[in-house]
């Protein structure tokens, strides 16, 4: 049977896997990360449904861990490629979980026991975990990773308090990296995006001022799952935001940063707004825009009803600094209140509005390895950094054999990105048929 | 060997041979439930909050329970033979498992029972972890109280269940595509690609949908004409696609599987049955005429984005122009349309550009309310088009262009006419402009294809509030019917730009191929069934029914009657009694809900099934005469 | 004497609320034993009648969940179990008992701690309620 | 079980063999295998454990057009009774219509309730604790919300009888302590549940002091007149049906009726045909409203057939055919709207009038109701 590698287990990596799957053919998926799901596992709801963004992925990502013919290596990477379409050898680095995963039953009890405690990255270090972890409480496998870098046994012999309390005896601290060389007809990318750090517009304060954050931050914060059990709250102070500023084109449609649109940002922003105010009815939201964007199905009116009826405001105009409200200010007692200095487009002067919280929508930009696994792969990369493809060819890239979708091609929303996959799974099923119809493909 | 196997974690995710097909397991319960009952200590996930032997103690005090026992991990390979033993040991013909939840560990005890020969659907999941010993660790003896109800109430279900067959379909290795736009070519052509007949319909006497009528293409103005005269070109020569132009569906018959269409073909003069497994939608849709707005209809100098690329493609456009307005968002995120058309805005910076492209000197104005560019490369587009001259103004809805003059200066080159102008009042500038145009162009949403509605009619299938076709889900079903066996693809579904709509269609291919790769595709066991008798046809299980998957069937019922013939002895009438598709089935149990004869039942989740748990959750257990062990 | 215990069946819907109920548990909340689960495919298999039946049997409280609006896997079962248990809702007034015992609240999978929430309160509001009277002289099938 | 009981009280042991009941049986002219003769006859055989197992125990409606007919006076009706109450302590149940919810409201009944069910009370009307009259107005309340998409218009029916009941001089007391009457419950096997509705009802009537109970169901009716005074003993009031009442004071002249022009029919439901005979009130008020245009329907009083269904089991698509008969008879009137003192047969007819083509519908109204409507003009 025709094997295919599919790279990056997100929402794009997942559908491709299971289209794929569903015709017949064996695949590899293989995801960096502790946990299939990706960036999607992150979200609290999507828009323009509202829909609960775990309820609908999680089902997804358990069909993928059951399916027969899908092989999720997770905690993996690829390290290599070569061969053409038809005849790729893969060679994928399995990274030590030190923990045997057909024994853990990712109870936990061991991360109770931890004593170690280090920032969470799947809540973007909002809160903490311990050395030994779940990925997130949904992850898929359900079997828990020690943090190398961070357990004291693996640093310094002591310890080992995890292996003591494990009554499945998955604990295993000798366990080595796995290399495994695969044979593949054809290849997914599906290696998703990561989002601009906005630290370089020191204009908007990022990190020193703390109730200024991103976007996916505030995803976690307002998520049921999230560290604060999705109250909205302002991490100086911990008090409800009452009055939340959405600053996008953060780094977007800008040409010192990224001079594209990032596409998703102004339905997410307004997404978020709507989420708070149906957590608290008196919240006010602001988001200062450079265009509205919103063209995809339903989002326009998605939209419109946010401006009328979820508390939202729409201020053309896109945020040129953020302060903090200073000692000597009028509200005495208020710290860290972001001021948002802005022009007001329909009187042309420079306007100041303070609020509880400043989401930056940051943009969308090509995972932070993609040139390292575009050398890996050996396919061309656009001048934004994304994989290419020619117009009107969507999901090939510049080697033949090799298949693309989701935001690895550049930003995009998740039907976008289903939509893709499947593109995606077509053109490797046709490379994986092409090479069985003739059927004279002779044995590896 | 490619070592494959080998590498799979053997238990979490649960494996199957590589078969898609799984053993079908015909043992079934016998006269008497016999039960067995095991339950999982989870390490001390479980066993360091309940009491476990009093668990097992009080299992197996109740009613048909033949055995009760305790391990370690029930999910490990130890405690798994320990069930398949069990149940050849003990002749279990019910199987009952108290641990962790049945979202992750269901089909991998399910697994089990199959393998012993024990027909899934005969297992019963209890969670007395997620939902019991983790979240009640403060006080084992109420929490242990809890986990014996819980599997009181699980054994209670038990003996109620019954083995569900899984329906096996045969596929038809076709697709029917209907729409032989860009879209439909391209599913159509991936389809034959994989190896699978497909009959592409086509309304028109051409291929080519409305990309026939465009002149160069964005991103990079690719020939129009060129790209579809190939596309043409490799579909005509896949020996795979049958091509029916001229030709339109007329009903639709089936499902899944085995649709039958049927198709008239005006080049044929009759009709045609045309077999398919599956059906793909790329019907298409088409640009909106503005009567009536701006003076279009009226004044020959307004035109639309459509026909002003009909007369760049043709030439047919004087060549002194100087000035062109565009306006954005006519007839859309208005009142005619709310939504934003997507693709318009594109179309206008492409046309923008060549007007400004093939003479400099030309003004070209675009007037828009919020420029629709995203992405990578469309972005640098509407930088492209700012470099070229293109002016964007931006106007706010509650003060939209006005026209002033009712001819453009291009009007009549012969004798000047008083110049036309667009007055436009620029919220940004505070200001407002007075731009003199020889051309109007209005940008137009684009509107579903007449005779849309009636197509879906005949699929089932739904049409959203626009008259677009509604997908299954708006997020991770963008190119599913809810009822399966129908894809979807192209401006059908929402307006596209020509790259998406391929990559939707693309995706609808291999969304297609899912089915059709298979030989068989088989249901699940949990289908909604109809005790026939029971029926009176009333159909308000499949108005609850969000799949179509129930239809009616005239069935024929000898009778002694009726009325008035008394005398002609036994007759034959007609009742209509539903018929459940299981290959459409969710599931959900929606229509037992409504059934009012109880003829629908919900497979597995019965009524007398969720009735004994309810009974058993309330039970007094002093009534039961169970052992209560230390509590 | 012991404080009264209510016993509270919960309906929950395999995709979003019985997930949530899963979550509460991997994320150790604590909440009151008081509430039996049975898992349905949807909230909208959840008859009218298996509400009056288990409030003739005992319950102290029913309380359905479902996804939320908009969330529902079978697409609109969440809306039919608004009228079933409004139905519901309507026969137990009539009948005298008090509506405060049924609820229907949507739980994501994302939401285990609005489950742990919902069982701590309803059981809160069950106590303030007392046990359910149809508890005596029970009789019937 | 000594199932010689049965026979005996039933006089099933006298069975000719005859067919004459299978021949008059509605359920056995469109389920060809159902034969009242072969049931008894199976008993009477010794295979009594066979019949309780059998789904056709529960498909008899009781309608008594059997029982009317036999020549042997067996009472078939009866038989499947009591068959079918030992069927039910055997776990035995019919196939309960509407996922019997039905059952369960009767059921919780049985319990301590304290009932909320006269919010269908305007202010027009009125009533008095006091009053030596009880209006017992059954399940009707229960049917407006269970039966909400058929739009039964269920409460217009007490509406009516207490308005009804207040023109002809009399002021009612409804009571929130009367219980379903039971008789579904009976009919279906739960003896038990019969009987404690039936000692609640009656301890609460004679508790409120009323000397007279007067019934729009011809149900309930049937049940306190039939069945209470063999279950609880002798009744300490009397019962009377609407009709029988108001038919009384017909010619004392303060019961006058407004024009209602139309073709009528009027369906006797079985308990008023057959059990309790009481064929004539409803026709009397029904002439007694000008421009009414009364036609009798082909098969009526004793020969009514059944609407189809009984005590909230086994309805079925043999259920459908005969309710599309009556309404078919119901048409060959001429008439497009049949009256009927049973809201349980109103329900069941406009049920399946709902299926029907537009041309073929025909509309089912209480008496009551459309009484009701000639008080108000």
């Amino acid at each position: 049977m025709n094997e295919v590698l599919v790279i990056g287990a997100g929402i794009a990596g997942i559908q491709a896997a299971l289209d794929l799957a569903e015709q017949g053919l064996r695949v590899h998926l293989v995801e960096r990360l502790p946990s299939i799901g990706g960036r999607m596992a992150q979200l609290d709801k999507t828009f323009p449904t509202n829909d609960c963004s775990t309820c609908i992925l999680a089902p997804k990502m358990v069909d993928c861990s059951r399916h027969p013919n899908i092989v999720p290596h997770t905690y993996s990477e690829v390290e290599a490629v070569e061969g053409e379409a038809g005849q790729f050898d893969v060679r994928v680095r399995k990274r030590a979980r030190y923990v045997d995963e057909t024994r853990c039953t990712g109870c936990g009890e061991c991360a109770s026991k931890c004593p170690r405690k280090v920032p969470d990255a799947f809540n973007l270090g909002l809160s903490q975990r311990r050395a030994i972890y779940l990925y997130f409480p949904q992850a898929v496998p359900m079997v828990m990773t020690i943090d190398p870098e961070q357990c004291t046994y693996l640093q310094r012999g002591k310890c080992g308090l995890c292996a003591q309390v494990c009554e499945a005896g998955a604990i295993d601290f000798e366990q080595q990296d796995l290399l495994l060389d695969l044979c593949v007809d054809a290849i997914v990318v599906a290696t998703g995006f990561d989002f601009y750090n906005p630290a370089p517009l020191t204009q908007y304060g990022y990190q020193r001022y703390p109730n200024v954050i991103t976007a996916l931050e505030y995803e976690r914060l307002i998520s049921a799952s999230g560290p604060t059990g999705g109250h909205l709250l302002r991490p100086s102070d911990g008090q409800p935001a009452k009055k939340i500023g959405f600053i996008q084109c953060t780094g977007s449609r800008h040409v010192r940063h990224n001079r594209y649109c990032s596409t998703v940002c102004c339905v997410h922003a307004i997404k978020e707004a709507t989420l708070a105010w149906e957590h608290d009815h008196d919240a006010d939201s602001y988001v200062f825009y450079t265009d509205l964007r919103g063209s995809g199905k339903g989002f326009r009116e998605y939209m419109d009803r946010a401006g009328r009826a979820y508390g939202v405001t729409y201020v053309h105009g896109r945020v040129a600094q953020i302060f903090e409200l200073g000692p000597g200010s009028d509200s005495a007692g208020e710290t860290h209140k972001p001021v948002i200095r802005y022009e007001d487009a329909t009187t042309g002067r420079v306007a100041e509005m303070a609020v509880d919280l400043a989401v930056l929508a940051t943009s969308l930009v090509p995972a932070h390895d993609a040139p390292l696994l575009a050398g890996i792969l050996g396919i061309d990369m656009d001048e934004y950094g994304f994989v290419k493809t020619e117009p009107f060819s969507p999901a090939d890239t510049s080697r033949p054999g090799i298949v693309a979708c989701g935001c690895c091609l550049g930003p995009a929303d998740i039907p976008q990105s289903v939509a893709q996959a499947s593109a995606a799974a077509a053109r490797a099923a046709e490379i994986a048929w092409e090479l069985v119809r003739p059927r004279h493909r002779e044995k590896g | 060997m490619d070592g494959f196997e080998s590498r799979r974690p053997q238990r979490i995710p649960q494996r199957r041979p590589w078969s898609i097909t799984q053993q079908q397991t015909a043992r079934g319960p016998g006269d008497d439930p016999r039960i067995g009952v095991f339950i999982c200590h989870c390490g001390h996930n479980i066993a360091g909050y309940l009491d476990v032997a009093a668990l097992v103690a009080s299992a197996r005090s109740l009613p048909f329970v033949v055995l009760a026992q305790d391990s370690l991990f029930t999910c490990s390979d130890a405690g798994l033979n320990q069930i398949r033993t069990a149940i050849a040991e003990h002749g279990l013909n019910r199987v009952v498992v108290a641990s962790c939840t049945p979202r992750t560990h269901e089909p991998l005890f399910q697994s089990a029972c199959d393998e012993a020969g024990l027909n899934r659907y005969l297992f019963e999941f209890v969670n007395i972890r997620d939902q019991c010993s983790w979240v009640h660790m403060e006080d084992g003896e109420r929490a242990t109280r809890k986990a014996r109800d819980l599997i009181r109430m699980g054994v209670a279900r038990a003996a109620l269940l019954q083995p569900l067959t899984e329906t096996e379909l045969a596929i038809q290795p076709a697709a029917a595509v209907i729409g032989g736009g860009m879209a439909g070519m391209t599913a159509a052509g991936s389809l034959a690609r994989r190896g699978f007949s497909v009959t592409l319909i086509e309304r028109e006497p051409a291929l080519g949908g409305s990309v026939r009528h465009l002149d160069t293409l964005y991103p990079n103005r690719t020939s129009a004409r060129k790209l579809v005269e190939a596309q043409v070109a490799a579909v005509r020569a896949e020996p795979q696609i049958e091509v029916l132009t001229s030709a339109e569906v007329t009903a639709v018959r089936g499902s899944i599987g085995h649709f039958e269409l049927e198709v008239e073909s005006r080049q044929y003069r009759m009709k045609l049955p045309v077999q398919a497994g599956v059906v793909v939608v790329a019907t298409g849709a088409e640009e909106w005429k503005p009567a009536g707005m701006y003076g279009y209809g009226h004044n020959p100098a307004v035109i639309t984005q459509q026909e002003l690329e009909e007369r760049l493609s043709t030439g047919d456009l004087p060549p002194d122009l100087r000035s062109v307005v565009m306006i954005q968002c006519v007839g859309a995120r208005d009142a005619h349309h709310p939504y934003c058309g997507r693709t318009c805005c594109l179309v206008a910076m492409k046309n923008a550009m060549i007007l400004k492209e093939g003479n400099p000197a030309c003004q070209v104005h675009v007037l828009y309310r919020d420029i629709e560019v995203y992405g990578t490369h469309f972005e640098d587009y509407y930088a492209q088009a700012r470099e070229l001259g293109v002016v964007f103004t931006r106007y706010t809805p509650d003060r939209p262009p006005e026209v002033v003059g009712d001819q453009g200066r291009a009007g009549d080159k012969q004798t000047p006419v008083p110049p036309g102008r667009v007055l436009v009042y620029d919220e940004l500038l505070g200001a407002t402009l007075a731009i003199p145009y020889d051309l109007l162009v209005l940008s137009t949403p684009m509107v579903p294809r007449p005779g849309a509605r009636e197509l879906a009619q005949m699929l089932k299938v739904p049409v959203d509030e626009h008259g677009f076709f509604l997908e299954a889900h708006v997020k991770l079903r963008p190119l599913d019917f809810a009822t399966d066996g129908i894809y979807l693809c192209g401006s059908a579904h929402w307006p596209a730009h020509l790259d998406e709509a391929i990559g939707q269609a693309l995706g609808a291919a291999a969304r297609a191929a899912t089915v059709l790769s298979k030989e068989q595709i088989r249901s699940s066991g949990i289908v909604s069934r109809v005790e026939e008798s029971l029926c009176r046809g009333c159909e308000r299980c499949a108005t609850a029914c969000e799949y179509g998957a129930i239809e009616f069937v005239d069935v024929t019922r000898s009778v002694e009657f009726l009325h008035r013939p008394m005398a002609r002895g036994l007759e034959t009438v007609h009742v209509k009694v539903a018929r459940v598709n299981p290959m459409l089935c969710k599931g959900c149990g929606a229509c037992a809900v409504v059934c009012p004869t109880s003829a629908m039942v919900a497979s597995h989740f019965t009524g007398e099934q969720v009735a004994a748990m309810i009974r058993a959750a309330l039970q007094a257990p002093a009534a039961m005469g169970e052992d209560h062990g230390t509590l | 004497m012991e404080p009264f215990e209510p016993t509270i069946l919960t309906f929950a819907c395999n995709w979003c609320s019985y997930a949530g109920a899963d979550l509460a548990g991997v994320s150790r909340i604590q909440y009151p034993p008081t509430t039996r689960v049975i898992r349905v495919m949807c909230s909208g298999r959840v008859s009218p009648v298996f509400i009056l039946e288990a409030l003739r049997h005992g319950a102290d409280g029913v309380l359905v969940t479902g996804c939320h609006p908009g969330d529902c896997h079978y697409l609109s079962g969440n809306e039919k179990a608004v009228q079933n248990v409004e139905m519901a809702r309507s026969l137990i007034q009539l009948l005298g008992i008090d509506p405060g015992r049924l609820r229907l609240e949507w739980i994501s999978a994302a939401e285990g701690s609005r489950f742990a929430q919902l069982v701590t309160e309803f059981t809160d509001q069950i106590r303030e309620l007392g046990a359910n009277p149809l508890r005596n002289g029970h009789m019937g099938p | 079980m000594n199932y010689q009981m049965i026979i005996e009280r039933t006089r099933a042991y006298l069975c000719l063999d005859c067919g004459k009941c299978t021949g008059s049986c509605p359920l056995a002219r469109v389920d060809l295998d159902y034969s009242p003769r072969r049931i008894v006859e199976r008993v009477v055989a010794g295979e009594a454990e066979a019949v309780m197992a059998s789904p056709q125990l529960w498909s008899c409606m009781t309608c008594g057009m059997c029982s009317a007919r036999c020549p042997s006076n067996v009472d078939f009706a009866r038989f499947i009774i009591e068959m079918r109450a030992e069927a039910f302590g055997l776990g035995e149940r019919g196939i309960y219509a509407h996922n019997g919810i039905l059952q369960e409201i009767m059921r919780i009944q049985t319990l301590e309730v304290h009932q909320d069910r006269r919010g269908w009370l305007t202010d027009d009307m009125r009533v008095s604790e006091e009053s030596d009259t009880l209006y017992f107005v059954g399940c009707l309340p229960f049917f407006d919300v269970v039966f909400a998409d058929l739009d039964v218009e269920a409460t217009e029916i007490a509406r009516s009888a207490v308005r009804l009941l207040n023109r002809a001089g009399i002021v009612p007391h409804v009571s929130n302590d009367e219980r379903c009457c039971g008789a579904d419950l009976l009919l279906a096997g739960d003896v038990d549940s019969f009987r404690r509705l039936a000692e609640l009802n009656v301890e609460a009537i004679t508790r409120s002091g009323a000397k007279q109970v007067v019934f729009t169901c011809a149900e309930c009716y049937n049940a306190f007149r039939t069945d209470y005074p063999e279950y609880v003993g002798a009744l300490p009031f009397e019962v009377t049906h609407l009709t029988e009442l108001l038919a009384g004071h017909m010619n004392s002249g303060d019961l006058a009726f407004e024009p209602v022009p139309g073709t009528v029919t009027y369906h006797d439901p079985c308990r008023m045909a057959r059990y309790l005979k009481v064929h004539e009130p409803p026709r009397q008020l029904i002439n007694a409203v000008p421009q009414a245009h009364f036609v009798e329907m082909e098969d009526n009083r004793e020969r009514s057939m059944c609407c189809g269904s009984t005590a909230w089991v086994n309805c079925s698509g043999c259920s459908k055919l005969i309710q599309r008969e009556k309404l078919a008879q119901a048409r060959d009137t001429g008439s497009r709207l049949m009256l009927t003192t049973c809201p349980k047969c109103q329900i069941h007819l406009r049920c399946a009038s709902r299926d029907l083509a537009p041309e073929e519908k025909v509309r089912v109204e209480d008496v009551t109701s459309w009484l009701g409507r000639a008080i108000q003009g």
